[in-house]
């Protein structure tokens, strides 16, 4: 061993090079698009109907002259779906606000209820409606899961919300409030990445985002030119990812087995 | 079998089938156990922080340790505090900012390393016809090309790609299918819990009672 | 300040911890185990926010005596009795804050959990319609798994087969796809967050 | 509004009440349910049978309190078996909340079938750091264990003389209810080539099929439908069997309103065609 790779390796992890190298080419490729949208190249997204949907509901909510109720799952701001929801909370909001109807954000955990805060009021801000942002309307709840449910569907049942929009970190909540929500005839739009509630938002709500969906959801709904570009840097990274398999999988079955056990985290 | 073991059982009972009126439809019964969880639960939560998170976190480490450092997050966390005040509110940011930042460094390697390396790892499998094992794994790679393919958000569902993201749909949907028929047992599990809990109950005041 | 500065800390912050992951030494493990430190100690102080956010939304109710006003009683009754109970008495067993913790909130909470088990065939009941494609496939593929459940002679043995590959093969590949774009997604994400391209989350006046 | 419309368009609270019966009655009078056997759970039994008295069995009580409802039936059987059949057992348990469940259960069957620590079986208990440990008991199990759970060093107990690691037992069977199954195959297996099986809860039991199907263990065993396949087989205990009771008739009865939503679904469609 080299000295310089000896003194080296004290300070960087050459188990973990794979993981710096794939990060940087990701990297690389969303710089790459955020810079090209910058420059004003247009790029296209394809439909996502169930984010069409929240327009849709939103309307509907405003013909009945019933509230909206906006459900950020059950973690903490430390859970980048919650972090994901936020960004969502606040572009709804702009949408709401171009209506007058409530905008009601039962909350799970302390943290949440400034990020929330602060997301509402600038959707407010951006629509040009500063004076609609109602603080109260943003509540904290519980901790605990299902005294937080038991309190969201006391919402739901009392409330009889027009609409009803999960995004975020859900376990098994999740199916109790979609249930809930049904039996008010709400429209309901959902999204998450917990694979293991994917099924009951499918069975249980009218239009579901699905997993990686959910993070896109910022860029679709705002159209604005940067986020798009990550958009598509993501695109290419999983395209990349596609060949990288194809390539592993033929290498394996010829029994060179040195690519894909590069690809071995320790 | 004293009488508080007694009552605190019979509160028990009341406040499960005060939720399972919610059941039939929406009821005062509901209201108050649902009102009660909500007030109860806050509360415990709070005491338990601190007992569990304030005294070992903030407490012990800088009065008794002396490692001052951790007075750093406790004004952080204070700053949070701001949001009582309009005028001052923008102090929390400071607060957000950090614990965000930190959240979000821990999640970037992490994520990738989780998520996407492990199960790249985990499908680049010998494919071929040898015998079954190679057929399926053939059918896993192809299942998660088609699933990819699905979640490219800058190509219209059109042509071969509308086509392999089609069949990437209805693989997620296999893969839901199976969710939900999997998660059933356990939620039938949950209330044959509930009910021999209510028999257990009925067991205990009947030999309270009579002797049997 | 009030508009840079919180960015400037989200990406120190952030590039900081991403970078210690890669450090095998000691300073990188206690620099990453003092980080999930600092989210846990702002976490706690954040607990006041919450517990006023509910204080005000259900005294409100009392005070102006709003339809139900009587419930949010009932609320802050169980709100106080634990805030002033635990210090009072303590956490240990035996004590009335564990009482009620054993056998009013435990006995809600399990409840709540185990109505799903209605929820989950009334679900089943409604959604499950071969209405379309997807459904037929949703349906079917949850049919062949509730199945192996029954005994059905002489049909359980293929159908026990065919849930085996179902969830050795297609559930499989399903939720690898689903896990990478997740993982894409929540990588993209961050990017974002520690560029301060995304920022709603903040406030920007 | 015909049958079929109804049969379609039922109110929420009928099968809310009936799934409610259908849970209620065998919760009060379990019965027993025939179980079908799988292949990877009937190998894993094959297995133990064909052990000789005097030989050694690694079981590993790899779970927490929370899932025993699910695997506890399953370890239970095969301790059972074992003792039975005059198999040794040693034991370990690696999860932290673990050890004292394990013991409970040792005590309780070790007085039944009338055998003794140190003789017939071993108990190791807990060390933290389980990848350690089972990578330290392929050297030796005194590396991670010099004394078993209740203090006595391993050597003075006289069925581990001579026996010094994987090497000196039979087969080991992993009953976990969380990652450290994992290390079994990937250390255990891997490294050492220990012959393995494994028993997981229910959510687990599809992530573990690759590894039966590519040979890394021979066995599996998945949740409360695993462990009543093991007690049908080894005729050792009926606890999850009859739990099983109660998911035959709540599935039943699911499955009956699905296909009953269907059959209104297809029925009032074609009348409409008509």
């Amino acid at each position: 061993m080299s000295p310089i790779f000896f003194y080296l390796s004290f300070w960087f992890d050459f188990n973990r090079i794979n993981v710096l190298v794939i990060l940087g080419l990701f990297f690389a490729f969303v710089f790459y698009f955020i810079n090209q949208a910058k420059k004003g190249k247009s790029l296209f997204v394809r439909r996502i109907s169930g984010l069409d949907a929240i327009e849709e509901a939103v309307g509907r909510a405003t013909e009945m002259g019933k509230p909206i109720l906006y459900i950020s799952g059950i973690e903490d701001m430390d859970n980048l779906q919650t972090v994901a929801s936020m960004i969502i909370l606040g572009n709804v909001t702009e949408m709401v606000a171009r209506y007058d109807v409530p905008l009601l954000v039962p909350i799970c955990r302390p943290f949440v209820v400034p990020v929330a805060e602060e997301a509402v009021k600038q959707g407010y801000i951006k629509a040009g409606k500063p004076d609609a942002y109602d603080k109260n309307n943003i509540r904290y709840i519980s901790d605990e899961q299902f005294a937080y449910t038991a309190g969201v569907n006391g919402i739901m049942l009392r409330e009889r919300p027009a609409a009803n929009l999960m995004f975020g970190s859900f376990f098994a909540e999740s199916l109790i409030m979609a249930e809930t929500g049904f039996s008010t005839g709400a429209i309901q739009v959902a999204g998450t990445a917990n694979i293991h509630q994917l099924p009951f938002f499918v069975v249980a709500c009218d239009y579901t985002i699905i997993g990686e969906e959910l993070f896109a959801t910022s860029a679709y709904l705002s159209k604005e030119p940067k986020l798009l570009g990550s958009l598509k840097g993501s695109d290419l990274a999983k395209f990349l990812i596609m060949i990288i398999l194809i390539l592993g999988a033929l290498l394996e079955t010829f029994g060179i087995t040195e690519f894909s056990s590069w690809f071995f985290v320790r | 079998m004293d009488l508080g073991t007694i009552i605190w059982n019979t509160v028990a009972l009341f406040l499960t089938l005060c939720i399972f009126s919610f059941l039939y439809k929406d009821n005062p019964f509901y209201k108050f156990a649902e009102h009660l969880v909500v007030g109860v639960s806050a509360g415990y939560f709070a005491i338990i922080l601190y007992f569990n998170g304030f005294l070992p976190k903030v407490w012990e480490p800088v009065t008794q340790r002396g490692e001052w450092w951790y007075l750093l997050p406790t004004i952080l966390g204070m700053m949070t505090w701001a949001r009582f005040s309009k005028k001052w509110s923008w102090i929390s940011r400071f607060a957000i900012a950090f614990y965000m930042g930190i959240a979000v460094g821990v999640a970037i390697p992490l994520e990738m390393q989780q998520r996407v390396i492990k199960q790249l790892h985990a499908t680049m499998l010998p494919v071929h016809f040898t015998n079954i094992q190679g057929v399926w794994n053939l059918l896993i790679m192809l299942g998660v090309l088609c699933g990819l393919i699905y979640f490219f958000f800058s190509m219209g569902h059109k042509g071969v790609v509308g086509g392999a993201a089609r069949l990437g749909i209805w693989i997620l949907m296999i893969g839901f299918g199976a969710g939900f028929g999997l998660t059933v047992m356990g939620r039938i599990s949950l209330l044959a819990d509930r009910i021999t809990e209510i028999h257990n109950w009925y067991l205990m005041v009947t030999k309270a009672l009579w002797g049997f | 300040m009030r508009r840079q500065l919180p960015i400037i800390i989200v990406f120190v912050s952030g590039a900081f911890m991403a970078i210690q992951y890669f450090i095998p030494h000691d300073a990188g493990v206690f620099f990453y185990e003092y980080g999930l430190d600092w989210i846990i100690v702002i976490g706690i102080f954040a607990m006041l926010l919450g517990i006023w956010s509910l204080f005000k939304v259900q005294l409100d109710k009392v005070v102006k005596r709003s339809p139900g006003w009587g419930y949010s009683v009932v609320a802050l009754g169980g709100l106080f009795f634990m805030l002033i109970g635990g210090p009072l008495w303590g956490i240990e067993e035996g004590t009335p804050f564990m009482k009620v913790f054993w056998y009013i909130y435990t006995p809600i909470q399990a409840t709540m959990f185990s109505l799903l088990a209605f929820y989950i065939a009334s679900a089943a009941y409604r959604a499950f319609r071969a209405r379309t494609v997807l459904a037929t496939i949703l349906l079917l593929t949850a049919m062949v798994i509730m199945l192996r459940l029954i005994p059905l002679g002489p049909i359980s043995g293929p159908n026990q087969k065919l849930a085996t590959w179902i969830l050795m093969v297609p559930s499989m590949a399903a939720n690898r796809a689903i896990l990478i774009g997740i993982g894409l997604g929540i990588v993209a994400t961050c990017l974002k967050i520690i560029l301060g391209i995304e920022r709603a989350y903040m406030g920007r006046d | 509004m015909n049958f079929y419309e109804r049969l379609m368009n039922l109110d929420r609270r009928w099968v809310y009440l009936v799934v409610g019966i259908a849970v209620i009655i065998p919760v009060l009078n379990p019965f027993r349910v025939p179980v079908y056997v799988t292949q990877e759970v009937k190998a894993i039994y094959d297995c133990v049978e064909s052990l000789e008295p005097g030989d050694i069995l690694f079981l590993a009580i790899d779970y927490d309190p929370q899932a025993m409802a699910e695997v506890h039936p399953m370890a239970k059987a095969i301790m059972r078996q074992c003792f039975a059949k005059d198999v040794k057992l040693i034991i370990s348990a690696l999860s932290q909340n673990g050890p004292g469940m394990a013991e409970q259960l040792i005590s309780e069957l070790s007085k039944e079938f009338g055998k003794k620590s140190g003789i017939d079986y071993c108990y190791l208990g807990y060390k933290p750091y389980f990848s350690i440990v089972i990578l330290g008991m392929g050297q030796n199990f005194r590396i991670p264990f010099p004394t078993d759970y209740y203090g006595v060093p391993l050597d003075s107990l006289p069925m581990m003389r001579g026996v010094q690691n994987y090497d000196d037992v039979k087969v080991v069977i992993d009953i976990s209810s969380g990652n450290i199954t994992d290390y079994w195959i990937i250390y255990g297996n891997g490294r050492y080539n220990v012959k393995l099986a494994v028993g997981v809860t229910g959510v687990m039991t599809a992530n573990y099929y690759p590894y039966l199907a590519s040979g890394q263990i021979f066995g599996l065993m998945g949740g409360l439908k695993g462990a009543s396949e093991y007690e049908v087989l080894s005729k050792q205990g009926d606890r999850a069997i009859k739990m099983m009771s109660i998911q035959t008739t709540a599935h039943i009865v699911i499955i009956l309103f699905i296909v009953a939503g269907n059959i209104g679904y297809f029925m009032s469609r074609k009348k409409k065609i008509k």
